[in-house]
């Protein structure tokens, strides 16, 4: 046990996957770094350096540096995995997702239904999503309740270093194609995280706090939020429960409600769009199953209908934060 | 390399069986009884089983939504095929995919895809556990002419070069992609494009089998021997519309008879074999009535075989739920 | 005022617009058809006959087929769009946005925002969706639950010919990248439609019919059913409001809310995949606007978690219909 | 074809003011007054502006996440332009857009793009509006040597070479997509790539403005008569990092020193032009202190410009609502 970053903890999980598994590969572009080039090789480490060192340790033949063509090469790992390796891909931004998009909506997320079960598709696709770092329209969404509505594909937002190592090990060692959600914002975020592998298992939420007033589902770096929230209102006599869901699909329904079946009240954030996103999937979900629980109205906190914003002045609005959260959970206990 | 007789006739019986297979779907789906889109290889023979004489189970290709003869040429169970394009149990996908997703990854058969340019990352992949397992094994990416213009065949191409992947490319450019001439719709020339990736390449008569399974040979021994990605553009011609229920307007009419009369590949193998008296007539026949009688029996049963049960709707989603 | 077929609609609204307005050109892969081709021009008018008869009319400048190449041209639309044209693109089957959704996206959805309202993207892009047509897995997806996510993009789902020419007008007239779904299975149902040519506004939703119990909530194809099953219904005493939102993005929220607070009682019907979808995406919106006046849980009437199944004995249990509808709709009388 | 002294002046004038804008971004960006992600386009000057020499207004150009340089070869506001990397109300995209986003669609310019081939599509799109509506216009898409393996920009050539569209794809291969050397990551070689689309280039030094401007004109001219798409391979080097805070560990030490000592655009500009005898040296330096104080006073201004408000947010998401 240690403190290590966000960044470390994902570096560490692949590192350790990578020793127990020789079939475990990385590939994309500038995951090491350096390729073709006079200078130092492994000079990147992708973009945030997530991937550093993993080069070294395991040669050019398992860290694949690639062109810039997520196409082939996203499909390429999921080729890859359908024969027999279990490829980590990094598609540096989720943004990116649309020029590579179909290899993971109808060849990743189908083939094993398609062929009649008669194929398994262990690919992880690595991917750094979230605003706040100034990265403008196309470099700040969300998006992963697009995955999440693909039947086929797990997917997986960590929120805080511990989570992070333990979810991209059973990531790793799953299965099904997995994308891997990192929060751009959260890689310098420190915690207590062991040594040694652990997995976390898929589709069982993490209640980081119990209360009997509002049950709080927030996702990511929500999470974080939520807490500082629930952590405050305490203080003033509203006690929340805080879940946080680890992996937006397979959903842990059951907790959930459960939850809010003792509270009787929900709030959901989310850093993604509003429209058929996870805030919406996830009231839905209560608002059918545990309605006769329901005391007041879900509350959704979520940015705005609008792409993200550049300037820093506006950016800070469009991102949901402590502030709304709370402004939520008293607006479900009037 | 000469084939000696056995190789002959296997690869008579392969192109006769897709025939035989393509005309049979092509009445059933007529009659009613095929239900979806479906689109046949019927023409192209020697392309298919040009190209997969040359390869063994651990080998892989990538097909297109014109499957069935990659899959028989790849050695994919025939019965099996027809359950899945009736949609029934035993199917080779378990009556979840059909025609266009017919697949077995156990003979190396990577899919056909309903996505055109699907295949060819996908075969990177393939390739790249070749090369990472060192099986040895290459991977064979078919597409079509309409595909040769899709990004994601156009990315794999230059990854495969980067990479150095055991990837052999098959343009099968039977003219059309849809209705649109494949003249029109590639700029430039293939093999050029190809060299344009720094790979290399050959244009192939696809009528002619012998030309196919030569040319084929020599890219996958070369590729095979770790020299990188090789290219193939098959010249070739399909018989039936682009999918059934295609009226072929775009067509002069009597192509297609002229086609059948003077190119059809089936009788070109036959003429090239019995001429230089490597096969006899007689075998030829035999395997004629053979296959015919295989595709029959296949059509029996699966008009025979049960649906899907509701269950099979929600399995096969994840490997583990 | 003639029959017409859904087909025939779109077709007119095409033809109407293209004859008014110079700038209004289509593109796509053999939307004429026989291209380079020895035998018949005109030779597909698209794979489905929608667009048979443009070419001859307006000349392959206005109606242009494409190479397999939908990055290329759909990207290409949103640029012309960008620089004064207003190109309808035809994306064959939604199942294809994967090869071109950056286009989509990062481009057309996002150009206005990012440029500070300095461009208009007036481009359609036309698709077909849906099921029933034992097309398997890559050719029967709903999908527009995800360009609904996009800020930016506008997303038109008409349930009938009336409905399909008067909002295909809008979407050429519209000033905003348009994404406007066909359902595969509808083009032969017919219906009186207009011979001139007439505009249905975006964001107003249509009611049906109007009851006191339940509210049903339908889209595209699912609002003929949600129609059947409600004239069975109130020969039994049960008496359903149906509204069809036309567009889901803008999504006419003020008709649904309205309903709901008269009738109580909410169902939502469509045929897209359940997570994230727009069912959760109206429930939640009720849920958390109008929740006061439920007396029961929103009830969702969706596909399972699965991609589409090939086989027609299990499409036909794949896809939502009037007995899945009925069934909801007591539930919520309960 | 000459260029007259005015001509002369006037790209100096445009190399000289991307150089200052850019080195001026650095430093702000290293002193942390400009947030988010920069790309600088430093040392490659002579590309951008021997490019847009020839272009008009009504011709459209779509750049790279490395923008700067284009936007002002093309005639974009340079004050605007600050204001719109430093985020503030005033700025070319009102502050929405930043570095990775900005664009002028008045200049013709139709934007940076955060998405590595991004342009290629849409520059095809504004080509095709110039040849419907017969403006007479061209387009021109600039690309990286990474951006030139996505699979839209090459679906993007073989579409330009079917529509035959006036456009003029600019490869810019200063050596690198982010650390990743271009002589790896692209297969084959650039022209030959282009060739096997059907479209006619050349390979061109890019650090010499004049061999740039005469290979674009001949290029452009060629495509603005109606004879299809052309290629350019710029041959070039960045100065700074891939982007602002890449310590740039991949290049052997010293490159970038000797790379400014000796093959400088500015510098190789100053000397052609000063020992034939065209301009002066003195005219050349008013130029240096002109651009030095327009930049000054652009970022004086950006610095005190307002932010934007935040009803800003939620506008410019629909053109009508
Ligand atoms: C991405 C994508 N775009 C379009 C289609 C529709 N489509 C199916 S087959 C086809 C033509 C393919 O032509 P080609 O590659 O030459 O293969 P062929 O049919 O001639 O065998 C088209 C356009 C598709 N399935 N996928
Ligand atoms: C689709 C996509 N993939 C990856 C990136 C991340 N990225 C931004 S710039 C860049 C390198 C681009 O290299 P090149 O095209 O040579 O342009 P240069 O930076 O050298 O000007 C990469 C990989 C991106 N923005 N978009
Ligand atoms: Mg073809
Ligand atoms: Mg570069």
């Amino acid at each position: 046990m240690s403190k290590k970053s966000f960044r470390q903890a994902i570096n560490e999980a692949l590192r350790d996957e990578m020793r127990r598994d020789p079939r475990v590969i990385l590939m994309g572009e500038d995951v090491a770094g350096g390729m073709g080039a006079a200078g130092e090789q492994d000079a990147w480490g992708g973009p945030l350096g997530v991937t550093k060192g993993l080069m070294p340790e395991f040669g050019r033949e398992r860290v694949l540096d690639t062109p810039i063509s997520e196409s082939a090469f996203v499909g390429a790992a999921v080729g890859a995995a359908a024969t027999g390796l279990r490829p980590v891909a990094d598609l540096m931004f989720i943004d990116f997702m649309g020029v590579c998009f179909d290899q993971i909506l109808n060849q990743a997320a189908k083939l094993r239904y398609m062929f009649g079960g008669k194929a398994t598709v262990p690919v992880v696709i690595r991917t750094m999503f979230g605003a706040g770092f100034r990265a403008a329209s196309q470099h700040s969404q969300g998006l992963y309740p697009v995955f999440a509505h693909i039947p086929g594909l797990k997917v997986v937002v960590p929120s805080s270093p511990y989570e992070a190592k333990g979810l991209m090990t059973q990531a790793i060692r799953d299965d099904d194609p997995v994308i891997f959600c990192e929060h751009k914002a959260m890689y310098d975020d420190q915690e207590e995280v062991p040594d040694e592998p652990y997995a976390i298992a898929f589709g069982e939420a993490n209640v980081s706090r119990e209360g009997e007033d509002v049950t709080i589902v927030a996702i990511g770096r929500m999470v974080k939020f939520a807490n500082e929230v629930a952590d405050k209102l305490e203080k003033q006599g509203i006690s929340c429960t805080v879940i946080d869901p680890r992996t937006v699909s397979p959903l842990d329904q059951d907790t959930i409600i459960e939850s809010v079946e003792e509270t009787g009240r929900l709030v959901v954030v989310d850093e993604a769009s509003p429209r058929c996103g996870m805030a919406s999937d996830i009231a839905a979900m209560v608002a059918q199953n545990a309605f006769k629980a329901l005391k007041a109205p879900v509350k959704m906190v979520t940015p705005p209908h609008t792409p993200v914003p550049f300037s820093p002045a506006l950016e800070d609005i469009y991102v949901p934060g402590p502030s709304q959260i709370e402004a939520a959970v008293r607006a479900v206990m009037e | 390399m000469e084939l000696n007789r056995e190789q002959l006739l296997a690869a008579y019986h392969q192109m006769r069986t897709i025939r035989e297979f393509e005309e049979c779907v092509h009445r059933e789906f007529t009659g009613g009884a095929i239900p979806g889109f479906v689109h046949l290889y019927a023409g192209e023979e020697a392309c298919a089983v040009g190209v997969c004489m040359n390869l063994s189970d651990k080998d892989y290709i990538a097909s297109t939504h014109r499957g069935h003869g990659h899959c028989i040429a790849k050695g994919c169970d025939v019965k099996a095929m027809m359950k899945e394009i009736f949609g029934r149990k035993g199917g080779l996908c378990a009556g979840k995919g059909g025609s266009m997703h017919i697949a077995d990854m156990s003979k190396g058969m990577m899919g056909a895809n309903g996505i055109v340019g699907g295949g060819p990352p996908l075969i990177c992949g393939a390739a790249l556990t070749a090369k990472t397992l060192k099986t040895g094994g290459v991977a064979v990416a078919f597409v079509g002419d309409g595909g040769f213009n899709q990004g994601t065949t156009l990315e794999s191409m230059n990854l495969a070069s980067v990479w150095k992947l055991p990837v052999i490319f098959v343009l099968e450019d039977n003219g059309y992609a849809e209705s649109t001439a494949s003249s029109w719709s590639i700029g430039g020339e293939p093999v050029k494009r190809a060299a344009g990736f720094g790979i290399p390449g050959e244009q192939v008569d696809g009528h002619d089998f012998f030309a196919v399974y030569e040319a084929a040979r020599k890219a996958i021994s070369r590729t095979r021997a770790g020299e990188g990605p090789s290219f193939l553009h098959l010249k070739v011609n399909r018989y039936f519309g682009h999918f059934e229920g295609d009226a072929t307007t775009y067509r002069r009419p009597g192509e297609v008879d002229k086609l059948r009369a003077e190119r059809d590949c089936l009788a070109l193998f036959r003429r090239q074999v019995e001429q230089s008296g490597l096969l006899k007539a007689q075998q030829l026949d035999a395997i004629d009535r053979e296959t015919a009688a295989l595709i029959d029996a296949a059509v029996v049963e699966a008009k025979a075989a049960p649906q899907p049960s509701a269950e099979d709707l929600l399995t096969d989603v994840y490997a583990s739920y």
